[in-house]
C-alpha cells in the first residue's frame, strides 16, 4: 500500500477537464493551496468545484476563476471576489448556493451512503425551490441530496503515511465532512509522518477515506481579515 | 435617544444566562460579546467549528488557522473545542445552541426574516445564516428600527428574499424592544426619551402596546 | 455554568418512569457502569432504553433487565442474555431491532437535527416493514427517523469540568452519537479534569452535548471474551 | 476432498490485494486475517470503530476498551484509528471497505442473503450484517455447502428471513467457489478432489458449469 506522493502535481494526475471537485477550507483557512497551485498551472478545465468559498481574486479558488477554469461552483457564500462577481452576472460561471450546514452535511451524506436527508434549514426561501418539502414535529423540512466528489482535496495539519489525518483549530472546517466524499480522496499536510506516529484515539480522518498524501511545500497561509488588540 | 450599536448590544447581553451557549452574527451582534456580565459564563460558537471564542488575538500573534464565521483572527478560551463544519451545524441544526443573535435587513410580524440577499445587488450567499434561524430555540434579530432613507424594517410581510420562516422570538432595534406574539409584534420597551408614538409611526406594521411601556435598563 | 455532579446517584436525578434513554456501549465495553448501577438501585420503571446490546445476565443493562425495569429495548444484537429471551418471548418486553448502523446514525440524526434520512440497509428485508422506500442510484433504500432521548447516558475516558469528553480506543462506539441525541446527556468520566486540559484539537464529543459530569468509581471493567494468545 | 474452516479462509484470502479494507465476520471470515499473504498489507475493519485490528492480545495484557465485534479482546496494529460507531458505519455505508466476509444460513441465485434469523429461534439480532451486505462493493459469503441435515445451503429462494438482497458476489464453500451472474450460481471453482457432479448435487438450484472447473488453489 503506497499512499504517499511526492507532490501536488503528481497528486492531482489523473484530474480532469469537466470532473467535479470538493475543496476544503473556510474564507483561506484550511485550503489546499498546494493542490490549487497545481490545478490552476494544468490548465485543466470546466471544473465543477463544492467549496464553501470561492476565495479572493488572487488566492485560493479565485487563482481557478481568474484562470476561468471553473464551469460551476457550489457554495454558501462567494463574497470578498470581484472576478467571481463578474464571471457570474455575465452568466460564465454557474452558481448553487446552499446553507452552509446543509452544504456541510451533503458532504458527509456523500461519504456516508446516505442518498437524501431532510433538513429545516431554507423551508420556505428560495432554497426550496424545486425541492421536496415534509413537516416533521410540526416544522417544514427541506429533502436534500449527498454530494460526491471525482477528488476531494483536503489540507490538513498532520498525517501519516496510511492517509490518517489531523486537523488544527478552524482549519478543519469543510476538510473533514469533504475527505470522506471523494472518489478519490487526496490530502495536502504540513507535517507527513511514518504510521504509528500518530495517536490513534486522535485521528479526525481515518486513512480509509484518503488515498492520496503529500507533505506541502511553501504554504502562505494568507490571513483574509486580520484583526487584533494592541498588547497590553 | 435612540441607541447606538454598542447600546443595542448591551440591551442584548441582557438576555444572557450564565451557561448558555450563544452564536453571534456578524455585525451589532458581535458586540454583544462585549457585555457579558461579569461573573457570567457564556460560550461562544463560532459555526466553522469552535466552541469557546476568545478576543481578537494580540498583535503580531494572529494564526491563519483560528479565524471566526467573519474570517477575522481570533483565540479561544480555556475548555474550548474544536470540530468540523459538519459537526458544528449538528449542534446548531440540533437546537443545542441557547440563543442567536443576528442582523436583518427586514422582519415581518409573524417572526420571518431577510438577511441574505438585496434583488440587483451582488448575491454574496446565505453562508451559515439559513441553518441558523430554522433551528434555533431563541432568535433575536439586531437591527436599526428603519433603514437609512427611514423605512421601516419591521413589516407586515418581508418584501426582500426570505432567510427564515417564523423564526424570529425578539428584535432589539435603536428605538425599541419587540417581541413576535401570536397577535403579531408586541412592544416590550422603549428606548430611552422615545416615545411610544415614534415607535409606532416607524413601525409599518400593526404594534400592540399594553400598558406602560419601560424604558430600556442596560 | 456548573455541569459537575458528585456520583451517579445525583447525575441520574429526573429520571422518571416511563422516560427513554440512551446508554452507550459495546457488548459491555465503554457502557455507563455507575449510571447503570444507579438506576438499578433507583426502582425507576416503564423505560425505554435504546442502547446496541443488553448486558449480560448480571451485569450492563441485564440488571434493569432483572429487576424489570425495561419496558422496551431498541438494540442491534441482544444475545449473550437469557433473562431477555425469557422476557422478550414470554412478552413482558418490547423489541424493536435495528440494523447497527442504522442505530448509530439514527442517534446522531436526532442530535444533529435531522428528523429522517435513507439508508440502503435493510431494504427488502423484515427491517423494511411499514417504512417508506425509495430508489437512488437503482438501489432501494428506506426512510429512517432520527431517536433522541430524555437522558443520554454516555461513558467516556477523560471528561472536564465543562462537559468536553475524549474516548479511548473501542470504548467510544455508540457513546459519542447517543451524547449527542439525549435532551440531558450524563457523561461518567474515569478521569475528570478542570476545563483547559485537554487538548481543544482533540475533544470527541464538545460540551455543549453534555449537561451533566461525574467521576466514576469502582469500575468493573468487565469483558465478555477474553481471548488471548500465550506469551512468546 | 471438502475443505475443512481453515481451508475456506484460505481460500478466500487469495481474493484479498494489498491495500485492501476488509471487514471479516464472526466465524469461519475471522479466520481469512490468519492468510493474508506475506508482504501485502492488509487493514482490517472492526464496526465497533476500529481500523487496524490486531492479533489476540498477550496473556494478560487484553484491555477491556479493545474489542472486536465479536466482543474478544483484541489488539491494534500500527497506524491504527479508533472512532465512533457512527462514523465506523458511514464507512461501511458509504462503500468505503473493499471487501466484506460473512458466514450465511442460506443464499440465493440472485444474491440474496439470510444469515441472522431463524423462525422459532432465540433472535439475537442483526447486529451489523444488515449495514455491510446493503453496501459492500464486494461481498464474499463462506460457508458449509450444506446444512448438517445436508441440505443445500445454495437455493434458487432463501427460505428463512433476508440479511440483504442481490447483495453477495461470490461464495466460497466447502466444496467449491461459486460467482453470482446475471444468470444464476456459476461454478468457478471445485475443492481438491469434489466432483462436479457431486456439488451439482448438493445444490439446490441450477448451477452454470462451462468448460472444465478447475481445483481450487490455496
Amino acid at each position: 500500500m503506497n499512499k504517499v506522493y511526492p507532490n501536488a502535481v503528481a497528486a492531482i494526475e489523473g484530474i480532469a477537464d469537466n470532473m467535479t471537485l470538493m475543496l476544503g477550507g473556510f474564507g483561506l483557512s484550511g485550503i489546499p493551496e498546494n493542490s490549487i497551485a497545481a490545478l490552476a498551472a494544468s490548465g485543466i478545465k470546466g471544473l465543477t468545484c463544492i467549496s464553501n468559498n470561492a476565495g479572493v481574486d488572487d488566492f485560493g479558488l479565485g487563482l481557478l476563476l481568474q484562470n476561468r477554469q471553473i464551469k460551476k461552483m457550489i457554495s454558501s457564500y462567494v463574497g470578498e471576489n470581484a472576478e467571481f462577481e463578474r464571471q457570474m452576472l455575465s452568466g460564465e460561471l454557474e452558481v448553487e448556493l446552499n446553507p452552509q450546514g446543509t452544504l456541510a452535511e451533503r458532504c458527509r451524506a456523500g461519504g456516508a451512503g446516505i442518498p437524501a436527508f431532510f433538513v429545516p434549514a431554507g423551508a420556505g426561501t428560495e432554497v426550496a425551490e424545486g425541492k421536496e418539502t415534509r413537516v416533521f414535529n410540526g416544522k417544514l423540512h427541506l429533502l436534500e441530496h449527498a454530494l460526491t466528489a471525482d477528488y476531494a482535496i483536503v489540507k490538513a495539519w498532520k498525517g501519516d503515511t496510511l492517509g490518517n489525518l489531523i486537523y488544527r483549530h478552524t482549519a478543519n472546517n469543510f476538510n473533514q465532512p469533504m475527505a470522506m466524499a471523494g472518489k478519490i480522496t487526496i490530502a495536502e499536510v504540513e507535517e507527513l509522518v511514518p504510521a504509528g506516529t500518530l495517536d490513534p484515539n486522535q485521528i479526525h480522518t481515518p486513512g480509509i477515506f484518503v488515498q492520496r498524501i503529500f507533505q506541502v511545500v511553501n504554504l502562505e497561509k494568507r490571513i483574509e481579515f486580520v484583526t487584533t488588540r494592541p498588547k497590553p | 435617544m435612540a441607541l447606538d450599536k454598542n447600546g443595542i448590544a448591551k440591551r442584548i447581553a441582557r438576555e444572557l444566562q450564565d451557561g448558555f451557549y450563544v452564536n453571534l452574527g456578524i455585525g451589532i451582534p458581535t458586540l454583544v460579546a462585549n457585555y457579558i456580565p461579569e461573573g457570567m459564563q457564556v460560550i461562544l460558537q463560532s459555526e466553522n467549528g469552535l466552541l469557546g471564542i476568545g478576543p481578537f488575538p494580540y498583535e503580531g500573534e494572529q494564526d491563519p488557522d483560528l479565524i471566526n464565521a467573519g474570517k477575522q483572527t481570533i483565540t479561544y478560551t480555556t475548555g474550548a473545542a474544536f470540530f468540523d463544519s459538519a459537526t458544528s451545524f449538528a449542534m446548531i441544526r440540533g437546537g443545542h445552541i441557547d440563543l442567536t443573535v443576528l442582523g436583518a435587513f427586514e422582519v415581518s410580524e409573524n417572526g420571518d426574516l431577510s438577511s441574505w440577499k438585496i434583488p440587483g445587488k451582488m448575491v454574496k450567499g446565505m453562508g451559515g445564516a439559513m441553518d441558523l434561524v430554522a433551528s434555533a430555540k431563541n432568535i433575536i434579530v439586531a437591527m436599526t428600527h428603519t433603514d437609512p432613507k427611514g423605512n421601516s424594517k419591521l413589516l407586515r410581510h418581508c418584501s426582500l428574499p426570505l432567510t427564515g420562516i417564523a423564526c424570529v422570538k425578539k428584535i432589539v432595534t435603536d428605538l425599541a424592544v419587540v417581541e413576535i406574539t401570536a397577535g403579531g409584534f408586541r412592544l416590550l420597551e422603549r428606548a430611552p426619551g422615545v416615545s411610544v408614538e415614534e415607535i409606532i409611526a416607524k413601525t409599518a406594521a400593526p404594534l400592540l402596546v399594553e400598558g406602560t411601556i419601560p424604558e430600556m435598563e442596560s
